[in-house]
């Protein structure tokens, strides 16, 4: 691969506004230049590829995309696509997984040596996070669990060193990856349990199908060091808690069905969940309000801000999108404000039908066409957090300013479907 | 506002709450099934002629190609009747997952409460046809055999999911458990 | 892999309207006696898998999805779906090549080892035409070519033993395969040549660079025998003919960007081309009227009807869609008919957007939006023929009585995006 | 009719238009390309007040990220400017190939014909953004070189398709030969 060139302004390297209006206007020069001498434009060089920063930007989201078996990387200030990981062959694609520490990118593939056909072959493949290229793949048992939602299959332990794939084959077990030695460690049977949520070095939780949760501890080496079981606390049949919990350090919250918001202190030896408090007042559930969608849940931890999609429904209505994202403070446990999910029709259609999605047939479209809510929202965790929102089933990702609620921008033309949204 | 006014807003007003309801790939699915195909197929017209259709039951629930078929309360797929097979046979090509989440759903014509068993057809690529997502039931991913967002295609010498079929099991001792 | 078992109506061997009306009747009596008996519904078999008939179906079509990675078989008198042959890894499906003589499906597929990574590998992968079951795979050089119309890229030769693949990497050649012997048993180098045109059990022709054709002969064995080129008939600058031909027997048709169908003869040692005829009048090149789209031919051999998708448009508009099917006699050389295109809208969007497309809403729709037009066309060879139309971005089929041009019905819901259509 | 009714058939009519010129998996491109993330960027800001963007041009045909691009006369596929890459770089984790197809596209700054170069992308599958396909001057199959159809990869380490540049490679002795 070529190193990228000098060119200006559309080099990845240089997507803050100020640089591209410097290109912009260093290209309207060299222009005028150029006309005023009549020149011709030169010859340009073949074979550049672009980079991209040595960090990862605060502002970034994947965006994975079930038909098109990939995850594209998004900018959420200037819009712009950034990159793509290809998946593999399974109904969505597994988020691709950061290291900073390593400058890695992880993602945990199924493939088929016959392409839909032949023997199936699971690996975790390790890419450059600068150039995105292959660097390296570990082969895991040919048995991670698959989801229309791809939601906590996958967890990369503190201190990037320990990945945790969930296997359904259609027993439970997870697979433990040693990214440091490129192998895989073990094997941890986990019957009536499910998900993995990083909560340390070398331990993750997970949910039960009996009302509790558990902790696996590892040894240092990724071996299984011991399992351990909370008490029973929630009730799987009458409210269950969905598995699209959030976290801040070793603590996982969960929001149950009717609307009762779990907290999970899994820095013990075994998980101890805390009592429930309701996300909904008497009044409110009345009114039929319930939470839903498919990631509805996201966390700020410098403000401790909870954000929950929420809409009107009942029984059954669990995966519906909603039209307003609540936002809760979580240490005073009481709602302080109320976003808008912005209406993505238009940007989803104006890339489609050629019309400018932020022009006036878009503020029409907008207008006329009913909001159909979102399935999932992401936070970034920056001092100035945006909040990325997103339909399943529109290829558009909404960008709200996750302190105001103002709608920031609207990034169509992102894809076909997908409910995951996932801040590097 | 025109009539024209109304009849497209209508119609958006009527795709969101359908779209609402939709779920991953819906995209190129669509809730009220199969689309312009079925009209033309006498099983769709007694739905529309409000005839008898499959199971003894009148219209779009007795319609196995329709997401309103009863059984189909907590289906997450494509329906494998769109798809060159039925809610009981696997298209050609494919093979059957032995196991299976399940609903529990009522049969309006009798009444009666059964267990459905979604038995995903597995060996080929998404389908693509007649997306249909329900929930009545429907549990987290812990509680395996209530789920419908797992890839069920499981014992299966291929987990490449194509369709999924909704096939009787027995008469259900109780109404469905879960809310 | 279970046998089909005796339920009614939605069998695949069962797809005719007669079968598919008795067992409504047979579903509804049945229903009547359970509920005057109040009587359980008995459990029913886990495992049935659907067959195909033994024979294809005379108004049969395959439909190509680049996107969803997979050809589907859609009968055009139900509309039903009947099954669907994977792809591997390229910007098109190469169609499945149907073989009555053997009840065999050929793919020639393109796949990488690792999914989207690794090794590539091409292969002509042979499937049972009754069950759509995998039965063998014969591995061809790994540079079959992919176009974003898929073609003329793949032949089966007459007498369904020898298997023509099309190469491009990027020097062009060409790839048999001996069906029978299951292996390549030559490559021949076609330098300047492209397109494959069966024209007979050991013969077919090719298009070049300098405006002429060549016929590429083989032994019995399969092993390259002779190359023959003809003079030069056309004008590659100024009016090159298009690659998307129909077949009569050796003689095969090519319309050129400015209208004039050329006949070309194969059975001889090298192409005889005829001199060509114009399919519009000076008034009509006058309005603007020329040939366009992707698969814009289609012929009736029965009926010698000649089926020429055109629109109105200038120089680089040869792969616009149409809104009419202009429909010639070959014999007299005359314009016979002309088809008004469907209007596919509705039917695209009703099962998105949660309507019947036949119902108000779908032909509210279809007045209100204007016709988008077709890409493709492709007619069946019996005696009532029916015409298939697409256009490549809306996932709907439309179907015509190839006689008349009577609208008999739109199929909706058929992918996401290709220009193709294939009547085994 | 409404005002809004005809805001409505503008669009679809615009729409169609638009559609019909455009090609394979233009279902999730846009000929107006880039769509909504587009008219944030300074470049696209150009376009719409009408600044001078690249090469010297104004508005949209200044726009590397849109299908008006000036040098995308012969182009078909995904442009690499909206998938991570710019008119002249492949997306990370791409690489270009060597061998492509060439179009021979005016530039209305300096009335000037240039051979344009649409090197492919390579090594990662679609990237599914600003669609954009336009066949001034291109040519069948069998005229390799002038043929936008066919998939490009070659000579690099995989074939699969990404997206397309523009690369300038130089004036051109003539205008675009091929009507």
């Amino acid at each position: 691969m070529l190193p990228a060139g000098p060119h200006f302004g559309y080099h990845p390297i240089m997507f803050s506004r100020a640089t591209l209006l410097a290109a912009v206007g260093f290209a309207a020069c060299l222009c005028s230049v150029a006309l005023g001498a009549r020149a011709e434009l030169p010859p340009e060089q073949v074979g550049q590829v672009a980079r991209l920063p040595d960090a990862a930007g605060n502002h970034w989201v994947w965006v994975p995309d079930r038909v098109l078996r990939h995850s594209i990387l998004l900018d959420g200030d200037s819009g712009r696509m950034l990159g793509a990981i290809d998946s593999g062959v399974q109904i969505t694609p597994k988020p691709p997984i950061w290291s900073r520490a390593r400058n890695e990118i992880y993602s945990v593939d199924t493939i088929y040596t016959r392409g839909h056909r032949g023997t199936r072959q699971d690996f975790a493949v390790i890419y450059d996070s600068r150039t995105l290229d292959f660097k390296a793949e570990i082969e895991v048992a040919p048995k991670a669990a698959d989801t229309s939602t791809g939601i906590a299959l996958v967890g990369l332990l503190d201190g990037d060193r320990f990945l945790a794939v969930m296997n359904h084959s259609p027993g439970a077990s997870v697979s433990i990856v040693d990214i440091e030695a490129r192998r895989a460690t073990a094997e941890v049977q986990t019957a009536g349990c499910a998900a993995v949520f990083p909560a340390g070095p070398t331990r993750f939780g997970m949910l039960c199908g009996d009302g509790t949760a558990m902790t696996v501890h590892l040894k240092n080496t990724g071996e299984l060091d011991r399992i351990a079981r909370s008490q029973r606390f929630f009730d799987v049949v009458k409210d269950p808690v969905t598995e699209k919990g959030v976290r801040d350090g070793a603590t996982w919250w969960f929001a149950s069905f009717e609307g009762l918001l779990h907290e999970v202190d899994f820095s013990t030896d075994a998980p101890s969940p805390k009592p429930p408090w309701p996300l909904f007042t008497d009044d409110e559930i009345e009114d039929g309000w319930r939470i839903g969608g498919a990631q509805h849940l996201a966390y700020h931890r410098g403000t401790k801000r909870l954000y929950s999609i929420v809409h009107r429904g009942g029984p059954g209505s669990h995966k519906d999108p909603g039209t307003e994202i609540w936002v809760y403070d979580i240490s005073s446990r009481t709602k302080i404000d109320t976003f808008d999910a912005p209406n993505l029709i238009a940007a989803f259609l104006g890339p489609q039908a050629g019309f400018d999605a932020t022009g006036t047939m878009g503020k029409i479209l907008s207008f006329v066409l009913p909001n159909m809510g979102v399935h999932s929202i992401a936070v970034t965790q920056d001092d100035s957090p945006l909040l990325f929102v997103r339909h399943a089933d529109l290829g558009a990702v909404g960008v709200l300013d996750a302190m105001t609620g103002e709608h920031l921008r609207e990034i169509g033309d992102t894809g076909l479907s997908g409910a995951l949204l996932v801040v590097p | 506002m025109s009539r024209l006014d109304r009849w497209f807003e209508g119609m958006t007003r009527q795709s969101a709450r359908r779209l609402s309801r939709r779920h991953w790939l819906s995209r190129f699915g669509g809730v009220l099934v199969g689309g312009a195909a079925l009209p033309l197929l006498p099983v769709a017209r007694a739905a529309d002629e409000n005839m008898v259709g499959a199971d003894g039951v009148r219209g779009r629930e007795g319609d196995p190609a329709r997401c309103e078929y009863w059984r189909h309360c907590a289906i997450d797929g494509f329906l494998c009747s769109c798809c060159g097979g039925s809610h009981l046979a696997c298209p050609p090509g494919t093979e059957m997952s032995p196991v299976t989440w399940i609903g529990t759903c009522r049969n309006p014509a009798d009444g009666k409460d059964y267990i459905i068993s979604y038995n995903d057809c597995c060996g080929r690529t998404f389908c693509g046809r007649c997306m249909c997502n329900r929930n009545e039931g429907e549990r987290p991913l812990y509680h395996w055999y209530r789920n419908n967002d797992l890839n069920w295609c499981s014992g299966t010498k291929s987990q490449t999911y194509s369709c999924s079929t909704a096939v009787l099991v027995k008469v259900a001792d109780e109404a469905q458990p879960e809310k």
